[in-house]
């Protein structure tokens, strides 16, 4: 097989809020072979208030990164972030879909997009085109005995018809991952449920709640750890868990990675290139119970 | 030949965007045509009569109808022009309200088109023959398919007229669905005690021989005479000596094969006997779960069978049957529901289905009619009923109402609150769907005077609360609030489907079916249980989700049908067949060797190979004719040069 | 008559009596408007249908010729139109040597419960042909003969 | 090789009524059909790139008798196909065989000597055709002039025989790459049609391309001339022409073996193999079939899947 | 008096005719030499016998006899007239460049439509109107053979005018009335006696360069008592294909078959070119058929040229030796060989003396 090899869109989270996950991507597709060429010049998605008042306008933020990324001869983009997935893959749907709109958006872009790429998630890449076994092949520290409950979020999968990855309900893609890199994954329920993200500002109280259900969840079943795939929901439970605990007079110590950062940590990666201690709540206690709890068993 | 002309005004129907008048004028020019009116009802009396006035009058030799479809009217006007002493294949319809005035309402366009329909109709007609059909002997035993109470009515009307009937069931047992259920709606009276002496009846009457476990296999020949193999599929117990004792099941070892009639609620043996009631009463073995057969160890079921009954060699069997109608009554199955991953798409064990539900409520079920929780075993205080499961759902690919579900839903409501007196009954609806007799007032009961709580909106998502029992959070429209309900069970109530494989079945038939497997009706109005095949009809769910009453009355309509159709002293072929014309046959032989059905023979004339067509064989579809290279074979009233002038005639201007 | 010069091009359509009459029945049944172009030759089955009908349409000038059939599998003759479409699929493969277009001429299959689905076949195919234009009949005459007739009528 | 092939047939002679073979016609360029009755006709038999009849044409008018029929690759596959439709039957033909180098294109060779009415000598050896006509001496390669079929042949040795005569030569190519139709096809659709007008114009409807053809096994019932049924009138416009082309092309799909005797026998020359030839590409690529080289295999046409493996009908 | 038409005059000169009259001429098309109507678009092409000879200017392959209607009258649609117009087409026409032979084809056309009984207004109306105006052979092909059926390179049976090629140019000399007005073009000059010898002299060397003409004198005769002799017809028709390319390019075969050709309520009568050669030229509507097989049908197209049309014609052989069914033929048969061996054949005598 050839080398898996793709146009990289990082994202602006990645540049702050959620260093560590964009940290951890690249050291997890470099360890895996997998080469992201990040896009030269990219700009902004168009996740801004840009696509709630103008499509043209949010479609051409967008556009203008998958012209460039087709510029690079890529077929295919990548991104961390679901945001950012959604609007690129929402801006490169409308414009296949119609040549009326990509002409507008066209008018509104310097250089003019011709062949729209596809757009994926890091997270689908690593599931469909590498899979769970490529995964397992390169784990050298298995995450034995780490009970995780994975938590998508609520835009990584829908609409379905957008997204076409995985089940909009009950999706299995990072636990399989997760299985690949030898952590226990629970019976999850809410893995698709709002975390409060999009009122995280206006409407405090609702993040309070809709997040503090799902920790309260996730510590019910037993987790050691919640596992994400996106910056907002891992932003929420993370950086806002005490906020949670004081709200909802909980006493939740779960730490929330990136599942970039588990498997990272399962390919023996530094701690360094992992970003782990950008986190909120402590990760330690649980990375260091691995393998522990089932010697003990 | 002399060609009368009649454009129907269809009241406003044609009238409304077609100038009939222009296109009676204009029709008159057309060749040989000599007379053409419009008229307002061609198909009503004085329609009729006014043709057949017209043919006296002007001595017509052909006419042509524009109207409505030919697949409609084409009969009727048949006979009109029999009556009026002219051969009734001398007749062609122009379409002009189907294909043109329904379709568009540029009045100049649509009076245009409706000409040239006409013109290609005169310009086939003058090239028609009259025709005689063959009248040929009819087989009068009819096949029943499906042992669904719809098929038991059938088998039962027409056993009951005198005819013989083979009955072939797909299960071991009888029955269908309703055996399944514990109660039925409005009256809530046992269906085992209504439907049980019915299903005896079958057994017992000397007209009927019933085929279980077994399957058609293929249908050859055509209405009045067909020939239909049926698979007798290996039960590997020899049920002439079975006397359904049970010994076996009791003595079965292999304690984790599914149970089909309860809805695979609980594991069942590898020999069985469905349930006590079962027609007939025999065990049968399934075969990929029986240690014997799988492993060729144990063997315990031989060893106890008092009448030595149990024969590990047995195969499937392929018996001949001949028919000369056939009552498909296959019924329906339910949707597979686990696509709805927001219900936990079964990862729930307190997600069970209504027809689950109903074992659970049932005396003969595994759970002896206890209500208990699959996952402890518990009895539920709160029960969560999810009605439109796969029903009026376009994302799951199901559009359509099953019909059926908001009442035994309402049933089942009602037999919690008997069976649990202290449990509360939660429903969520889309709307209440409750229009036949008494049903209405059913539903009504079930939330007045039981109780049950009913919230009008759909659930988005059933989860586990983590604590034992099941959050069930859901709109509620009218409240216009999100609402959550924790469950003890939940209930959904699964929409029908068409019967697995009844796409298959359709084909052995040649009959049509819908994009959801559900064989088509002749005519969505006028014949409901007739379909395009001459000799073949609709009895039951197998044509649409139907409840008991209208399956019921669907199998006595199917069998008064087999019976008027067996009422006739013979039958008369359609003779729009194939003719060969052996001066320009070459013996070739390719008409034969393409014949779905065998109709054409080659023989010897003058020792000269040719081909010959069986007339009352022959189908009239016309392969032969598209396939013989010299048009040797041609298809009467559809000949080579029909078609061509039908082209050349919209191609001229 | 005539199509109706500028609006309408010469579309002719051959459908079976069973499933395509009857889907193109139920169309009109529920009023599913459709372009006005198409004439419909009825025969029984799809296997009646010689692809040498379509080729003499276009040789008489037709600029677009639709078969349509039962679904496979759902042939009223069990087998008709599995040969149908053998011969058609290769017939539309034929006619581009003869330089017509092979969009020209489609064959598909809608079932008589399919009303929607025949309503968007006319439509679509009627499109098709429009964007093609229209196709010149081939002359009934010598080409000479027919220099001399258009010569003769300037 | 040639005197091997005549002994053969010799042996074989008393056992038929005759062997049909090629002989040589009215000047050195032009063979003929030639029919052996008796040993001494054995000896006018030729064999070379100038034996441009297929013979098999004949063979269904004698089915019943018991005749010899000396083949090229190409005819044999006529013979294969005949044998397939039961239009002859196996016992009653002896096949001589022998391998082919390939045949003459007299059109081709008409536009290098300008007019093959006056030719005085012909020679051919080892590829190279000489041809002696109004004094002057012209050298061809056998490439050069061969007929187009020559140049996609993949069967040069008879696909079946009784008496195979020499040694089996390799086919050409292993691929029929059609680029004849590609070609042809690269031109606009119009300019497409506007060839064919002018082509059929010509046409005298003599139907020496159907006669000529081994696989036109109507004979004397071609729709062409029938009024019942009435597919064709007898104008000599080039609708009429044209669709006759239509017909014959749509009667022999998934028959033809491109064999090329109707483009041949065309008084007018005009190039009507290529209707056949994109019949036959479009059943290569839609079925996988070559035409002519299994007696016992059923014809695309007559048969079907229920799944197709190469029709997308429903995407459409 | 022979007049001179230099080569490079020929265009203008029969630009100049074109203007009286429609100039029928051989032109390139395709890979074949046909005679078509003389545009700027096609290339004349005389330096070979054209694929087709120019029967069909005067007897076309299809031509419309009459159109007929059916007209229905407005009062009572029930009665229906027909209206019947007969088409005579015809319009003044030159031939040119037809071969000696293609033009004593006419001779034999003339014999069959218009100097019978009935005659044929279709053909006399386009004959009155035509002229034709032929080439000479200089040089012989191998499948000619005009000499053994009375013609010759230099023939002008047929023929208004007669071309000699000669160097530079061409020798015209009139021969009919018709072709005597062709004369005064101001293209043409006098021809001097050094060209008329020169065409003199080539002319000889093409007649020499045909094979010595066998005597046909006995051949009515033979072929009659070949009549029922079905073993000869049998070997020699063995590798006829029963096309039609012979009697189509033939320049005396004038068999026709008349069609009606009706499309809704208008159509017309046409005439045809029909083919001996054909199963269908004699197939009766029951069914039989009394020339069933190809040895019958090639029996009766030589016993038709070279027997009964002669007994009918003053002994005229409808043949003209231009040798096209032979070099057009597909599987080459040649009539020369079959005439031959039927004048060869010794009759089965002890058979006829037996009855």
């Amino acid at each position: 097989m050839s080398k898996l090899s793709y146009a990289y869109y990082p994202g602006c989270s990645g540049q702050g809020t959620s260093m560590e996950y964009e940290m951890s991507t690249r050291a997890l597709c470099e360890a895996l072979d997998i080469d992201l060429k990040e896009i030269p010049d990219w700009s902004c998605c168009g996740s801004t208030p840009a696509h709630a008042c103008d499509h043209v306008l949010s479609a051409a933020l967008s556009g203008r990164n998958l012209g460039l990324a087709a510029d690079m001869g890529e077929d295919c983009v990548l991104t961390p972030c679901p945001s950012c997935l959604t609007n690129l893959k929402n801006a490169g749907q409308h414009m296949s879909g119609s040549e009326e709109f990509k002409e507008k958006v066209n008018k509104l872009l310097d250089e003019p997009i011709g062949e729209i790429p596809d757009v994926k998630s890091v997270l689908q890449i690593l599931f469909e085109d590498l899979g769970p076994k490529g995964v397992k092949e390169k784990v050298i520290k298995p995450l034995s005995g780490l009970k995780v409950v994975t938590y998508y979020g609520c835009i990584l999968t829908r609409p379905p018809k957008l997204m076409e990855f995985d089940s909009e309900e009950n999706p299995i893609s990072m636990d399989r991952l997760m299985e690949a890199a030898g952590a226990k994954v629970l019976p999850f329920p809410l893995k698709t449920e709002c975390c409060g993200a999009s009122h995280g500002v206006a409407r405090k109280d609702l993040v309070m709640k809709l997040s503090g259900k799902l920790l309260d969840m996730a510590e019910q079943l037993g987790a050691d750890a919640v596992v994400t795939a996106c910056p907002l929901c891992q932003m929420n439970l993370d950086l806002r868990q005490g906020q949670v605990n004081s709200a909802n007079k909980t006493s939740h110590k779960l730490p929330v990675f990136y599942y970039t950062q588990l498997l990272g940590w399962a390919l023996g990666l530094p701690q360094a290139q992992l970003g782990l201690d950008k986190l909120c709540v402590n990760p330690m206690p649980a990375l260091r119970g691995i393998g522990k709890k089932e010697d003990a068993a | 030949m002399k060609i009368g002309v009649f454009v129907c005004h269809c009241g406003s129907n044609i009238e409304g965007t077609v100038d009939t008048k222009t296109v009676a004028e204009a029709s008159l020019d057309f060749p040989e045509v000599t007379f053409a009116t419009d008229t307002m009802y061609a198909c009503s009396e004085p329609g009729q009569d006014g043709i057949i006035e017209a043919i006296e009058e002007h001595k017509l030799d052909g006419v042509v109808v524009a109207s409505c479809t030919p697949r409609m009217h084409e009969p009727t006007f048949r006979k009109t022009l029999e009556r009026a002493g002219l051969n009734p294949y001398m007749f062609e319809m122009a379409n002009i309200r189907e294909h043109v005035s329904w379709i568009g309402k540029d009045r100049e366009a649509n009076t245009n088109k409706a000409a040239d329909l006409v013109r290609i109709a005169v310009e086939k007609l003058r090239r028609n023959q009259p025709l005689t059909p063959k009248e040929f002997d009819i087989n009068r035993r009819v096949l029943v398919i499906g042992g669904g109470v719809a098929g038991i009515q059938a088998a039962l009307d027409c056993a009951e007229a005198g005819l013989e009937v083979v009955m072939v069931e797909r299960e071991s047992t009888i029955g269908g669905k309703m055996a399944k259920l514990d109660k039925t709606f409005p009256t809530v009276d046992c269906s085992s005690c209504i439907l049980g002496p019915r299903m005896v009846e079958i057994a017992q009457h000397p007209n009927i021989t019933l085929y279980a476990y077994s399957e058609v296999e293929s249908v050859s020949g055509y209405v009045g005479n067909f020939e239909v193999q049926v698979k007798k599929k290996a039960t590997y117990v020899d049920w002439a000596k079975c006397t359904g004792c049970g010994e076996c099941v009791e003595k079965c070892p292999s304690r984790k094969a599914p149970d089909p009639f309860n809805e695979l609620l609980a594991p069942g043996r590898a020999i069985n006997i469905p349930f006590p009631q079962a027609i007939p009463k025999k065990a049968y073995i399934q075969a990929e779960h029986c240690i014997k057969l799988t492993k060729d160890k144990c063997g315990n079921c031989a060893k106890v069978c008092p009448s030595d009954a149990i024969n590990f060699e047995a195969k499937d069997e392929i018996i001949t049957e001949e028919v000369g109608g056939i009552i498909a009554a296959t019924g329906y199955d339910l949707f597979d529901w686990t696509v709805y991953e927001e219900y936990g798409g079964g990862r729930y064990p307190d997600v069970v289905t209504s027809l689950q539900y109903e074992r659970m409520l049932s005396a003969s079920g595994p759970t002896g009619g206890h209500v208990k929780r699959p996952s402890d075993g518990k009895e539920p205080k709160k029960v969560v009923f999810i009605q439109c499961v796969g029903s009026r759902d376009k994302s799951v690919g199901r559009p359509y109402c099953s019909g059926f579900c908001c009442m035994y839903t309402a049933k089942q409501a009602i037999l919690t609150k008997d069976h649990i007196p202290d449990s509360e009954s939660y429903v969520f609806y889309m709307d209440i769907r409750a229009p036949g007799k008494l049903y209405d007032e059913f539903t009504r009961r079930a939330m007045e005077e039981y109780g049950a709580q009913y919230i009008r909106g759909r659930v988005g998502m059933v989860y586990p609360d983590g604590e034992g029992q099941l959050v069930v959070r859901g709109a509620d429209t009218l409240m216009g609030t999100q609402v959550e309900v924790k469950a003890d069970l939940v209930v959904l109530a699964v929409g029908a489907e068409a019967a697995k494989n009844s796409p298959q079945l359709a084909e052995k038939l040649r009959i049509s079916y819908d994009a959801y497997g559900f064989f088509m009706e002749g005519h969505p109005k006028l014949k409901p249980v007739e379909t395009n095949t001459a000799g073949v009809y609709l009895a039951g769910a197998c044509q649409g989700a139907k409840d008991i009453p209208a399956s019921v009355g669907q199998g006595s309509a199917a069998a008064a049908k087999v019976i008027g159709l067996f009422s006739k002293e013979k039958l008369k072929s359609d003779p729009q067949t194939a003719l060969v014309d052996i001066k320009r046959c070459i013996g070739c032989g390719k008409c034969a060797e393409t014949c779905p059905f065998g109709a054409i023979n080659m023989t010897e004339f003058r020792g000269q190979p040719k081909a010959e067509v069986l007339e009352t064989v022959c189908q009239g579809c016309g392969l032969c004719a598209a396939t013989c290279p010299q048009g040797a074979v041609q298809l009467k009233h559809f000949t080579d040069n029909q078609i061509l002038a039908e082209v050349e005639a919209l191609c001229r201007f | 008559m005539p199509v109706l010069e500028g609006r309408e091009l010469r579309i002719i359509g051959f459908l079976c009596n069973w499933c395509s009459y009857g889907g193109a029945d139920t169309a009109g049944v529920a009023r599913f408007d459709q372009p006005t172009d198409l004439r419909i030759i009825r025969v029984p089955c799809s296997g009646r249908i010689d692809p040498l009908f379509v080729a003499k349409a276009f040789m008489n000038g037709a600029d677009g010729v639709l078969v349509s059939g039962c679904h496979p599998r759902d042939c009223h003759y069990a087998e008709g139109n599995f040969y149908a479409r053998r011969r058609l699929e290769v017939f539309k493969n034929f006619i581009s040597v003869l330089g017509i277009e092979p969009e020209r001429f489609e064959y598909t299959w809608v079932s008589a419960s399919e009303g929607q689905r025949w309503q968007e076949v006319v439509t679509k195919f009627t499109n098709q042909v429009h964007t093609l234009g229209p196709l010149a009949p081939v002359p009934e005459i010598s080409l000479d003969r027919l220099a001399a007739t258009e010569t003769a009528q300037p | 090789m040639l005197e091997q092939l005549k002994d053969t047939i010799k042996k074989a002679l008393p056992e038929l009524d005759f062997v049909i073979g090629w002989g040589m016609g009215f000047d050195a360029l032009h063979a003929t059909p030639l029919f052996m009755y008796e040993p001494e006709d054995v000896d006018k038999l030729v064999w070379g790139p100038l034996n441009v009849h297929n013979l098999a044409t004949y063979l269904p008018a004698l089915k019943g008798r018991k005749v010899g029929i000396v083949v090229k690759g190409c005819d044999s596959r006529s013979v294969a196909e005949l044998l397939q439709e039961n239009l002859i039957n196996r016992e009653d033909v002896v096949i001589f065989g022998a391998p082919c180098r390939g045949t003459v294109s007299l059109t081709k060779i008409r536009k290098v000597i300008g007019n093959t009415g006056l030719i005085e000598d012909v020679n051919y050896a080892d590829g190279t055709l000489t041809v002696k006509a109004e004094g002057a001496s012209h050298e061809m390669a056998l490439k050069d002039i061969r007929a187009d079929k020559c140049g996609y042949c993949r069967f040069p040795n008879a696909v079946l025989s009784d008496h195979f005569v020499g040694e089996k030569r390799a086919p050409q190519v292993e691929e029929d790459t059609f680029e004849d139709l590609a070609e042809f096809e690269s031109q606009p659709f119009e300019e497409r049609r506007d060839f064919w007008m002018k082509e059929m114009d010509r046409c005298i409807r003599c139907y020496a391309c159907r006669n000529a053809c081994p696989l036109c096994v109507c004979r004397d019932h071609c729709v062409a001339q029938s009024r019942d049924p009435h597919w064709l009138s007898q104008q000599d416009g080039v609708r009429d022409k044209f669709m006759f082309q239509i017909i014959h092309a749509t009667h022999l799909a998934g028959r033809c073996t491109t064999c090329g005797e109707c483009e041949r026998a065309c008084p007018v020359d005009i190039p009507v193999l290529l209707f056949k030839r994109k019949f036959t590409k479009a059943i290569k690529d839609t079925f996988d079939y070559d035409a002519g080289l299994d007696p016992e295999a059923t014809p695309p046409l007559l048969a079907f899947k229920a799944n197709e493996d190469n029709i997308k009908e429903k995407e459409w | 008096m022979a007049k001179y038409l230099k080569k490079d005059d020929l265009g203008s000169w029969l630009k100049e005719l074109g203007e009286t009259y429609k100039v029928i001429a051989p032109v390139e098309e395709g890979d074949a030499v046909v005679f078509r109507r003389l545009t700027d678009e096609r290339t004349l092409r005389i330096d070979r016998q054209a694929t087709q000879g120019p029967k069909g200017v005067l007897f076309p392959a299809c031509e419309e006899l009459v159109s007929f209607k059916y007209v229905k009258d407005p009062e009572n649609p029930e009665k229906t007239k027909v209206e019947v117009k007969e088409t005579v087409e015809a319009e003044p026409t030159l031939i040119f460049g037809a071969r000696p032979c293609d033009a004593r084809g006419f001779d034999v056309f003339d014999g069959a439509f218009t100097k019978c009984a009935v005659k044929d207004n279709y053909y006399m109306a386009r004959r009155e109107q035509a002229i034709v105006v032929s080439l000479a052979c200089t040089k012989t092909e191998t499948t000619c053979f005009c000499n053994w059926v009375g013609g010759s390179p230099d023939g002008t049976g047929g023929s208004d005018v007669l071309l000699t090629p000669v160097t530079g140019g061409y020798l015209v000399e009139a021969v009919t009335d018709k072709g005597e007005a062709l004369m005064g073009g101001k293209l043409l000059s006098d021809a001097d006696d050094a060209r008329q010898a020169e065409a003199k002299k080539l002319l000889q060397e093409a007649k020499d360069s045909l094979r010595e003409a066998p005597d046909f004198d006995c051949m009515p005769e033979q072929l009659y008592a070949l009549f029922d002799n079905m073993d000869f017809w049998e070997k020699q028709s063995a590798k006829c294909i029963s096309c039609g390319a012979c009697t189509y390019l033939c320049p005396t075969c004038h068999c026709f078959n008349i069609t009606d050709e009706q499309q809704g309520k208008e159509g017309s009568r046409i005439r045809s070119w029909d083919n001996c050669m054909s199963h269908m030229f004699t197939n009766e509507a029951s069914g039989h058929n009394p020339r069933p097989t190809k040895a019958y049908r090639l029996k009766n197209r030589v016993g038709h040229k070279f027997c009964y049309f002669p007994d009918m014609h003053d002994g005229h052989i409808a043949c003209v030796g231009c040798g096209r069914c032979i070099k057009s033929c597909p599987v080459a048969l040649d009539i020369r060989e079959v005439v031959t061996a039927a004048k060869e054949c010794r009759l089965p005598e002890e058979e006829t003396s037996d009855d």
